[in-house]
């Protein structure tokens, strides 16, 4: 169990000649909350969409509990089904249920049988407060409640690792702390998160660290208060007072 | 008057009646003058020649027909035949589209190379062209004599011959019924949301008991149908100056399906490929980062999505198919517009046989389109999707 | 005075059926796009005994399955397209004939590797016949006193047909006689086919109107008959003028108005006949540069010659 | 395997890898690459052999040079060539008709240009390049020759019925899409009834109509020239599917800027001219351009009413006693002539399509 | 000249069953600047766009410049030419240039000649202070030139009023001031406007008097001092205290 969750090692990304993410080193320990900001367009999507390897990486190594990631597909498989990932625009399958929509990985990924794998999405969907919508389809809720039924797809997978590409910038302000109630409370349960987001409220109440990109580099790193309070680099600074002022 | 003109309302209904009404005139005038030409002339006109016999044969007919059956009769075996030559060339041309449309979006440049060719050729070449060309090289397969036979069927320019059973036609016709409420019951239990929540092996077990009680019923019919003493499977051979025996397929229908399906095939790939792209890359990405593999995550994600972005427009193409049959003239199938076609020349009721032709693909087409909007409401998303 | 005339006349041309494609020995069309052929020539006749001039004739391009409406509808003025006279046409169709211009069997031609003798072993096989044509009745009603059972292929485009019975797609070919006999002639070795001995129907072909303008009908079979005269008569586009100049009788003398009344009662000029002969041909020249001896078709009189001559062609008397 | 090592900058995908991962990057992939690839080869092989190889060129060659060659006898477009180009059209005369056809070429490419893209310059194009057409092919002015209708053929005849059939449909077309967006509710109705109607029947049942029926139904004095008629019902054809494309280009301009005019006080004719319809035709340009490709496709359908054009003029180029055995180099040349155009026009319609996607981003 | 410029008598408006305008009664001298507000969906659009019948009531009176608006169809024509108005999607013609949206009116309803129109046009984009940009697309403009070039489409028909429907709500706040400037100098010059906003600013400074409307009624008019500092409704201090508070 002393195997971190992450380790990233030199990452390289392009996207044809433009140099996305510029050796990027990152290791987050188990049960580790990390918050990612920085301005946009400086690389935070592309790293956390390298961890499940929705990119390929171009060069460096990635290790995800113990296995590398690298072409070999039956590694990708595995470590796709121990990392969990909420995406901004929710992109939940407008064609199924809320419930159809929680079991369906569970099912056909880990063959779990389907009474099980609707109790287990009932579950989780009381977890994050909307097991009366569990047969509505997507189309039928509202942005916030969409987002929830999207973590909770993927907590039904039970991944280790949860990821968030900024859950909630696609929301409306009222929705938004709906949502941030939820992985706040996931956070207390311990689970390893990296979150890409601008809620610094949130990052201050949760956050073990708080990584700060730019141009494609990790500019700045640490504890949430030693971040908002006295950021170490200029950039830092600069940004900080732009979301704080905003 | 001006007053009248210059109210709003009073002019929109003014507009309307004139409309209507000069519609209607033409309509009428139309019907009037027709029916002083045809006087003047001393042709007869009127519904009856419908019952009297036509004197001329059909090339080929789903039933039975005669040169002593009625223009009745033969223009409703046009009819079928059109719907048969229809669905026939329909579900070729959705199959060949999907693959193309597949191979278009596919990861490999190889087969996304072949699609691209294939489609600017088939798709730029007019449909006749292709009928005439296609039919020419049916004919030019080997006689009867020189039969290429592969795996019992034999290939040659009378046609292509499957093994056939030996059985009666009512049991053949029953057996059909019996295998497409079978399979109606299959999609049924697979695709209606009222089974979703049914477990797997439950819904195996359901539909594997529906595919038994319909194989067993088949057998039963073909027992039933099967006269006693011959042998129950016939393979074709060369009888006299003909093959006999087994199941044929005319030259004529398969060159004109296979036209179709290849030109519809075309357009139909197209379609298929807007269908895949208009699929949100963010629900393949969701799909990945559930761990679904690539075949679930096409059969459970992007199929069941494309499918629904595609069939408003299918509709289009599966009621502009439907009407390429009508080629059937050019190579002699007695699709419902040839029939209509001869008809006119034997029987010279030229107005009242175009009036058929029109009314029945009208309602072709218009039924068609209804069952087609029909599905496509049965699987719309629900709720708004103004997200991808 | 006859309607269709005065709208012919009044057109300044003769509307006149051609063919989609073509018709061989009929209805062709040569290199550089003129028409040529039997019906075409006859077509010219009668446009030249309106008009003086042959020139005067709009081919109006028709399938066979419109053949009837187009007549009907007016389109076409006259149709001359190898079509047979039957009851049918004539009580159904409201249409008039004129007297036959040319004699043709409906005949059938099979693969000669087959080895029939006739129809009545060809029970099975499949028959390639012109569709929208008249052999479509002719083959059902002739197999069904034979009691065989024949399997159709019935296509409307001649190419199309015969391209289907070469390649063997079926077994025998339903055709008009002259038809059948041409195809056979070009085809890629006429030995490998057989003329079958059976008649299936005698098809007079004639020319057809509409029916209720007896005067113009009058024009079509008196074209006719002048082309059938002149023939009988020996006088042909070369030698027509010296026959006009001297005439062998007083016949030959009013058919080419030496001496008027030839044209007045058919609303004509008197010298149409002359102009048809001069500019046409008689019909022996006619029959030879479209089907006979100066045609690749090299096809014989047969029936098709005169009365004099073995056949059964005759002009009606000119007095 | 991919821990590329961290030096200094590696460079992004290499050639080798990008041919691996578009070709190879599975088994199944590389199978499928593989058969593709075999298909096309040996496809494009058959062909060669046939259409180049093997093949006669010679003009003097008939069937039985050819034959001994055994591949394509190219010898009969040599000597046809100008029935399948030109049909029934005057020998002499025969480059009147090809000028027409250049003018209406080249009609057809400055439509293309975007330059010309406003109502007017599009009408002035093509009502000169019309205009050019008809009196080069008719004639009996400007001390040319009088040729009749009749006798056009050949790929004149398809053009002049496309060409014909996109300028009538066209207005027609605009004014079928305001009727059926109409607000009186009748009005609208009817329209959408019969634009319907004709949607759903085949294009030759109405070009048989129109050939044969009308005359029936029709007083004398109209549209005697059954040429004219064909196009009427191509046209007609056009129309209704050309309708429910500029009737979805319109639902694309936004209500405000009708009402923008409103207040303006502009008139209801100026509003369509020069607010709605310019806006919706460009919405409506991928999908415009597409049907003109199938219409003129279509146009070979008037063929099974007796027409001389590109098709039929190629049926007769083979009808007769030296060539018909070689139909298939026949319709193999007259497909190569349709597919030029078509794909030229397809592919301006994919480069339109490209061009309007990136001018939305 | 005394007639008023607008005279509303017991207008009634329903879309489909509902009733979105109750007997509103109003009438607006020439010269006059009005501003309307007041809750979202209580029909201050639906009120203006029937001043111009883009809207056509179902009851009550519209007097424009002494012309009843009915369903004679000339009037219609004749009132649209004297009334002019600004929307807040601004709806500019996207096909044409700046110049030629405004040149268009003219030139095809009073007949101008293109020189004539183009000078004309010209000095009200002066006015509005954007003549520099004449010749580009609306496409090409910031929001706030868009809503000017708007504004200046309306003047170039020369109308004697002009209305304006949220003209600023669809602007970003730098953009706000640009058109509020604008239609300050224009009511500055005694144009008569009837203009919805919720600018209160705007309202004070200019406004002879404010309309408040609410479910279909004019609850509240008066001066600007008087229903800012003292509204006679609850109605109009609750709307007060919610925009203000803002
Ligand atoms: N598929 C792609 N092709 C080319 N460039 C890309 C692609 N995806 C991202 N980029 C570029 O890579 C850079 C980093 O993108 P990324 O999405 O990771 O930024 P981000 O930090 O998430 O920004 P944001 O806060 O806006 O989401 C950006 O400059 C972007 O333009
Ligand atoms: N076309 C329509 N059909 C039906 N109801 C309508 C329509 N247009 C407006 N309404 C309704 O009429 C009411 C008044 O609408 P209106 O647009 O005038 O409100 P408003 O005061 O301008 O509000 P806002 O400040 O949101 O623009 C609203 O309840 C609206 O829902
Ligand atoms: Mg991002
Ligand atoms: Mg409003």
């Amino acid at each position: 169990m002393n195997v971190p969750a992450i380790s990233i090692r030199g990452l390289q990304k392009y996207y044809g000649t433009y140099h996305a993410l510029r050796s990027i080193d990152l290791t987050v320990k188990r049960g580790e909350r990390i918050v990612v900001c920085g301005p946009s367009g400086s690389g935070k999507s592309t790293m956390i969409r390298c961890i499940n390897r929705l990119e390929e990486h171009d060069g460096g190594t990635i290790n995800v509990l113990g296995t590398e990631l690298d072409d070999n597909i039956g590694n990708i498989d595995e470590i796709r089904r121990e990392v969990g990932m909420v995406f901004q625009h929710f992109n939940l399958f407008p064609h199924m249920t809320v419930l159809e929509n929680c079991t369906l990985a569970p099912m056909l990924v880990r063959k779990t049988p389907l009474a099980e794998a609707e109790a287990l999405a009932m579950r989780y969907l009381e977890k994050v407060r909307i097991p009366d919508q569990a047969d509505k389809y997507p189309g039928q809720l509202s942005g916030g409640q969409q987002q929830r039924v999207a973590i909770a797809r993927s907590l039904c997978m039970k991944p280790e690792i949860l990821l968030f590409d900024e859950p909630t910038s696609a929301l409306d302000p009222e929705m938004i702390s709906e949502v941030l109630d939820v992985m706040t409370s996931l956070a207390s349960e311990g689970m390893t998160m990296i979150c890409v987001t601008h809620e610094m409220g949130f990052a201050r109440k949760v956050a073990d660290r708080v990584i700060f990109m730019d141009r494609g580099e990790i500019v700045e790193q640490g504890s949430p208060e030693e971040f908002f309070t006295a950021p170490k680099t200029d950039r830092g600074a600069q940004f900080l007072s732009q979301v704080l002022g905003h | 008057m001006m007053t009248l003109l210059q109210h709003q309302k009073s002019r929109n209904a003014l507009l309307q009646i004139l409309y209507v009404g000069v519609l209607l005139a033409l309509v009428v005038t139309a019907a009037l003058t027709a029916r002083h030409n045809l006087q003047a002339q001393g042709i007869l006109s009127g519904w009856s020649f419908l019952w009297k016999s036509t004197g001329w044969d059909m090339t080929f007919s789903l039933l039975p027909t005669s040169s002593s059956d009625p223009y009745w009769w033969f223009l409703l075996m046009g009819v079928l035949n059109t719907l048969f030559l229809g669905i026939i060339g329909l579900a070729f041309a959705t199959l060949v589209g999907g693959l193309v449309g597949l191979a278009r979006v596919s990861e490999n440049k190889a087969a996304r190379l072949l699609g691209t060719i294939y489609l600017e050729i088939f798709r730029n070449i007019p449909l006749i062209v292709q009928v005439f060309f296609w039919y020419a090289l049916a004919n030019r397969l080997p006689s009867p004599r020189q039969a290429i036979e592969a795996g019992g069927a034999l290939l040659s320019n009378r046609g292509i011959y499957l093994p056939g059973l030996n059985i009666a036609g009512w049991s053949v016709a029953a057996g059909f019924l019996a295998l497409a409420i079978g399979s109606a019951l299959l999609l049924w239990l697979s695709l209606a949301r009222r089974f979703r929540r049914v477990a797997p092996a439950l819904r195996r077990r359901r539909a594997s008991t529906v595919a038994l009680v319909t194989l067993g019923t088949l057998m039963v019919l073909f027992f039933l149908g099967h006269a006693p003493d011959s042998p129950l499977l016939t393979l074709p051979e060369l009888k006299g100056l003909n093959i006999r025996g087994g199941y044929r397929i005319q030259p004529e229908i398969y060159a004109l399906a296979f036209a179709i399906a290849i030109y519809g095939g075309a357009y139909i790939g197209e379609i298929v490929r807007g269908g895949f792209i208009a699929v949100g890359r963010g629900q393949t990405e969701a799909a990945k980062a559930l761990g679904l593999s690539e075949w679930q995550s096409f059969t459970r994600i992007r199929l069941p999505l494309a499918v629904r972005a595609m069939l408003p427009i299918l509709t289009n193409q599966y009621v502009w198919l439907i009407k390429a049959t009508t080629l059937g003239i050019v190579v002699g199938f007695a699709d419902f517009f040839m029939v209509v076609a001869s008809a006119i020349t034997h029987s010279g009721q030229t107005l009242e046989l175009i009036g058929i032709l029109m009314a029945g693909f009208l309602i072709i087409n218009f039924s068609l389109a209804a069952v087609m909007n029909r599905i496509n409401r049965a699987i719309a998303l629900k709720g708004h999707q103004n997200r991808s | 005075a006859s309607e269709t005339l005065k709208t012919v006349q009044e057109r300044g041309a003769l509307n006149c059926p051609g063919h989609t494609g073509s018709y061989l020995g009929f209805a062709e069309v040569d290199d550089k796009g003129n028409w040529k052929g039997l019906d075409v020539d006859l077509c010219r006749a009668v446009a030249t005994a309106i008009f003086g001039d042959p020139s005067s004739l709009k081919i109006i391009p028709l399938s066979w399955a419109q053949r009837w409406p187009s007549l009907q509808s007016g389109d076409v003025d006259i149709i001359i397209k190898a079509s047979g006279g039957t009851l049918s046409r004539d009580t159904e169709l409201g249409l008039q004939f004129s007297s036959s211009y040319y004699l043709g069997t409906t005949k059938v031609m099979a693969h000669k590797e087959l080895g029939l003798e006739s129809l009545a072993d060809a029970d099975g096989g499949t028959i390639c016949i012109p569709a929208g044509a008249s052999q479509e009745r002719q083959v059902a009603s002739y197999a069904e006193r034979l009691g065989i059972t024949l399997e159709t292929v019935a296509i409307e485009k001649t190419e199309e047909l015969e391209d289907a019975y070469f390649s063997g797609r079926c077994d025998l070919y339903a055709q008009w006689g002259p038809v059948l006999a041409i195809a056979r002639s070009i085809s890629d070795n006429p030995d490998d086919h057989v003329l079958l001995p059976d008649v299936l129907a005698v098809e007079p072909e004639v020319m057809i109107v509409r029916q209720g303008d007896d005067e113009w009908l009058d024009i079509a079979n008196w074209t006719l008959s002048v082309l059938l005269f002149a023939e009988q008569e020996g006088i042909t586009s070369e030698n027509v003028d010296e026959m006009k100049a001297n005439p062998p009788s007083n016949e030959v003398g009013k058919m080419l108005g030496a001496t008027p009344g030839m044209g007045t009662p058919l609303g004509l000029s008197d010298d149409w006949a002359y102009n048809v002969i001069k500019k046409v041909g008689n019909y022996s020249e006619i029959f030879q540069r479209s089907l006979g001896q100066d045609s690749p078709y090299k096809m014989p009189r047969d029936l098709t010659a005169l009365w004099n001559a073995g056949g059964v062609l005759f002009p009606f008397v000119i007095d | 395997m991919t821990a590329i090592d961290t030096g200094p900058v590696p460079l992004g995908p290499t050639q080798l890898r990008r041919l691996r991962r578009d070709y190879f990057s599975s088994p199944v992939s590389t199978l499928i690459s593989v058969l593709c690839f075999g298909l096309l080869l040996s496809i494009g092989w058959v062909l060669f052999d046939w259409g180049v190889l093997r093949a006669t060129f010679a003009a003097e060659a008939r069937q039985p040079e050819c034959q001994a060659a055994g591949g394509a006898c190219w010898s009969v477009i040599a000597n046809r060539w100008r029935l399948i180009f030109f049909g029934l059209y005057p020998y002499e005369e025969q480059w009147r008709s090809a000028l027409a056809c250049v003018a209406v070429i080249v009609t057809m490419v400055l439509s293309c240009i975007p330059v010309f893209w406003t109502g007017k310059r599009l009408t002035a194009v093509w009502a000169l390049g019309f205009l050019t057409f008809y009196v080069l092919m008719k004639g009996g002015m400007l001390g040319l020759l009088l040729v009749r209708e009749e006798q056009w053929g050949g790929l004149a005849l398809t053009l002049f019925i496309f060409v014909a059939t996109a300028i009538i449909g066209m207005p027609l077309a605009i004014a079928f899409a305001l009727l059926r967006n109409s607000t009186l509710p009748w009005i609208a109705k009817t329209t959408g009834a019969v634009i319907d109607a004709v949607r759903s029947l085949p294009l030759i049942s109405i070009l048989f109509t129109f050939a044969i029926v009308l005359p029936f139904v029709l007083p004398d004095f109209v549209l005697q020239e059954k040429l004219y008629r064909v196009i009427a019902g191509s046209a007609l054809f056009f129309a209704a599917y050309q309708a429910e494309i500029i009737r979805g280009g319109m639902q694309g301009v936004a209500k405000g800027q009708d009402e923008a005019a409103m207040s303006l006080g502009i008139p209801y004719r100026h509003r369509v001219a020069r607010i709605l319809l310019p806006q919706a035709f460009r919405n409506a340009l991928p999908a415009t351009i597409n049907q003109f490709v199938i219409t003129f496709m279509e146009t070979s359908l008037v063929v099974i009413v007796g027409f001389f054009e590109l098709l039929s003029s190629a049926n007769a180029a083979f009808g007769t006693s030296d060539w018909t055995f070689a139909f298939v180099e026949v319709y193999v040349f007259v497909a190569f002539l349709y597919f030029i155009f078509v794909f030229g026009l397809s592919r301006y319609g994919a480069y339109l399509e490209r061009r309007m996607a990136t001018g939305q981003r």
